[in-house]
């Protein structure tokens, strides 16, 4: 069902846990659909130096979050919001169409985190 | 890597004496059953031995028991057959909530068709209560299909009160028993219902073959059509293979039927004390009136399908209500029927014991659960109330 | 005694080759392909495997293949099930004298759904004529149903002519392809039909399992309800052993095709000449436009199952189109609608030859069957005019 | 299918043929159904002497006729006539249920076959 790689992340999932200070934080899923994840992320000089993430949900969700740590670590805030799910899901050697869902709210809870950010930033800038 | 299967009630593997019963039916005796030279005599003899056999393990008579490509098949026709030769009578059927789909998807196909469906509720238990049964039925009531026992949850209903309620009002009474031969006692004269499916692959038999228990003189329409095959009803050249397999199956299954029950009771319960000794890990389904071989649990804070992928990581194959493991968003409709709550039924999962279940496999599951679920609750981002 | 087998349309014994391809999957290899841990994962990628070797023998794509339980219930899905997904679109259906009763009797179970069903006639040999499919289509038609080739009298439609006239119009095109896969070249493209069944037993698989081409696009409504397998078209737990062995069977089938056809060819012709050359023994079906396996003849003034009986007596098995072997009064529809009196009708004998079939056993069958046919007549009441 | 009794009236048919000098003669059945029964009867003394059949028909057809012959023979015409379908399956050993109409044809023929003798011999007698 699922591809190795996919299977790599979920049982070794990078960049695990929370950032104690943040700098900005996105959650989205609801119990409902059975998918939350949380990703925080830490920016400097408009690059994300660090992202850590926490995951309630299937395996495909788990691998996905993982992924999209490693993906973003080290890119600029542009760069990062580019990345959709297709981008998570090819670099996860594909996922089966049922969990097509589940890479959607990885990128999501991704944009969530940045939007945070520039709203926590814009705040004390402005 | 130890493996260790505890999914018993998605399917079992073919005893040694069924495929045994079967090899024949797959090498030199390949006859059709119906035809008329010795070619084809031959296997109508011993199909219809096997018949008799099957009947003879659920206490029916042999023309009351007609031979199907499994559980799904025999619940479709079970219901689609009894509503379509009564549609002049009535169009209402009565079903509960926790039924396998084969059978809760069949009734509410029947809506389409200007039927009228009531789904019973049932209690936190997973069970139905007679007295709502009792409500349900109107004027125009021509069936009721309620299972014997749950496939998720082990939850056992009360059928022979409930058959009884039926029977008062002169309804017909079908029950699914796919998961209870072999489990628990299944004797349809004394269940008292009218028509009764089990299906091969459940217990250890091979899959795609199943049966149907028709009492004699309830008429059912046919859903399928084609040849003259059982009694007209079933058309399709029999799958003698597999009915030779099913027969040994079931009389097997019946046989041994009281002492796998002692076995897998003390399993059983061993396995549900180890489990929900870990925090905030409960049991569903009925404490008592439970499928012996039946494990239900839910892991508070943890999906249910990362749950099934990391014990398949340890070699423990289990499965789970989690609605990710059926493609669809929504969890388990056995579970919400049942009043949990969303976190609860997401992160469900069902550990089903038979046969080849050791007092040492459940050791090693207890062993390695508790690892696995810390492990999936340090990634959740849902937290007990009063942590972090 | 020397038995010989010429019933290879009724069915074929499993080959060596499909028994071992299941044996695992009765054995070791149980799980259940919708299990997402291990044993079942296992068990996917095989049934995976499977349907990409039968999807390329027909030159279809794998998800063009459904997995059935026969060539029944592929017929009734075919058809029942475009006709539910298209019942707003037109209510005609049309299909031919001579089709099996999965296919014929599942049109005609849909008059009392209020579809109209046209049957369209046959010549002499069992022929449909285009001219006549052209005529019938109507504004409403949704379904053509005609036979590859007729499993009783081995006449070979024109289905590739058939089915263009049918997509010119706008109309799905679906074909009973049981008896000619192996027989004579299957190719989905080739032959440009939306829907084609086939069943295992008929070319040395087991009994019970079938396969649906469905072409990509086309959309059928269920027909069965329960569980989301194959792509949740044909619900229930796979019948992974027999799914195994049609893959093997399929692919043999078709690698053996031209082989098998002249081998048979020569035999079949053999077998015909010697026949026929008693008096008043008669060729029914197609000259040319025939299964290479198949003979059917009349012998008049013979009731056929007496024929029958008199050859399994003497170890030859064979089948009859006679109202005796069926159970009911009125002798094959096929010779019916064939324009054969009733005489030649009841009278008829069908030898069908396959693998096992050897030059030794048609002159076997052939240095029987004129006494045997001798011994009948003397016992029949029936006189050739100008006799006695 | 059938019982060993049936088979062996179909393999060993007793009393085939035709009665040259027939008293009464009894034909049932039409090709349509695909059985055609006649039955030869040789009288004499009010008792059946000879009896011969000849049957297009199936297996169960061949043997009723068979053993209907082998039950009336030296029997009066009354006894004759009260031989049921029934009793002759039942000297079969029984019959398959769809063959059921074969038993009837095979009485039938021979209350034809008694009614042609009375027939006759009324005219010759009156
Ligand atoms: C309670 C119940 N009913 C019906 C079925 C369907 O049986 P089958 O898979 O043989 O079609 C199952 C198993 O899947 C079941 O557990
Ligand atoms: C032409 C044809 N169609 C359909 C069938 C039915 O196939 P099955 O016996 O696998 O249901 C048969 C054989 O019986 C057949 O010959």
């Amino acid at each position: 069902m699922y591809s190795e790689k996919v299977m790599d992340h979920f049982q070794n999932p990078r960049n695990v846990g929370e950032i104690a200070d943040a700098d900005g934080v996105g959650e989205v899923g609801n119990l409902r659909c059975g998918d939350i994840m949380r990703i925080s992320i830490k920016v400097k000089d408009n690059v994300i130096e660090d992202i850590k993430f926490r995951t309630f949900g299937c395996g495909a969700a788990i691998a996905t979050s993982s992924m999209i740590t490693e993906l973003v670590k080290g890119k600029t805030l542009e760069e990062a919001e580019e990345i959709s799910n297709r981008h998570v899901a090819e670099a996860l050697g594909g996922l089966p169409p049922v969990k097509m869902h589940c890479s959607n709210l990885a990128a999501d809870a991704l944009k969530a985190a940045i939007a945070d950010y520039k709203k926590r930033t814009q705040q004390h800038g402005g | 890597m130890r493996r260790v299967y505890l999914d018993y009630a998605a399917t079992t593997p073919v005893r040694r004496e069924v495929f045994e019963a079967m090899v024949p039916y797959l090498t030199e005796k390949f006859g059709n059953p119906s035809s008329v030279h010795w070619f084809g005599r031959e296997i109508r003899k011993d199909v219809d031995e096997a018949r008799e056999r099957v009947a003879e393990a659920l206490n029916a008579s042999p023309q009351e028991i007609y031979f199907t490509s499994g559980g799904t098949e025999s619940d479709n026709m079970a219901i689609l057959g009894t509503a379509a030769a009564l549609r002049n009578k009535g169009r209402h059927v009565i079903t509960s909530a926790v039924e396998h789909h084969a059978a809760l998807d069949a009734c509410l196909s029947l809506e389409k068709q200007g039927y009228r469906v009531t789904v019973l509720p049932v209690d936190k238990y997973g069970m139905v209560d007679p007295a709502d049964l009792e409500a349900a039925i109107a004027e125009d009531t021509i069936l009721v299909s309620i299972m014997h026992a749950n496939n998720e949850v082990g939850t056992i209903q009360p059928i022979k009160e409930l058959a009884a309620i039926a029977r008062k009002h002169g309804v017909l009474f079908h029950t699914d028993a796919v998961q209870t031969i072999g489990a628990i006692p299944v004797d349809v004269r004394e269940l008292g219902v009218d028509l009764l499916s089990l299906s091969g692959h459940k217990i250890y038999g091979p899959k795609g073959i199943g049966a149907l228990y028709v009492r004699k003189g309830v008429r059912l329409s046919n859903i399928a059509f084609g040849g003259a095959q059982e009694r007209k009803l079933r058309p399709g050249t029999e799958n003698v293979a597999g009915i030779m397999g099913l027969a040994t199956a079931v009389e097997l299954a019946v046989a041994e039927q009281q002492e796998t029950y002692e076995k897998l009771v003390v399993l059983r319960d061993k396995l549900i004390d180890g489990l929900t000794a870990v925090p905030d890990v409960k049991l569903n389904g009925h404490p008592q009136q439970r499928l012996p071989g039946n494990v239900n649990v839910s892991v508070e804070r943890v999906e249910g399908e990362s749950l099934i992928l990391s014990l398949d990581m340890a070699g423990i194959a289990v499965s789970s209500g989690s609605a990710c493991t059926s493609g669809s968003l929504e969890p388990s409709h056995v579970l919400m029927a049942m009043g949990l709550d969303h976190q609860s039924a997401h992160g469900s999962l069902r550990l089903t014991l038979g046969k080849g279940t050791s007092a040492e496999d459940i050791d090693h599951v207890l062993s390695v659960f508790p690892g696995v679920v810390q492990r999936l609750r340090d990634m959740s981002p849902l937290r007990k109330s009063g942590e972090e």
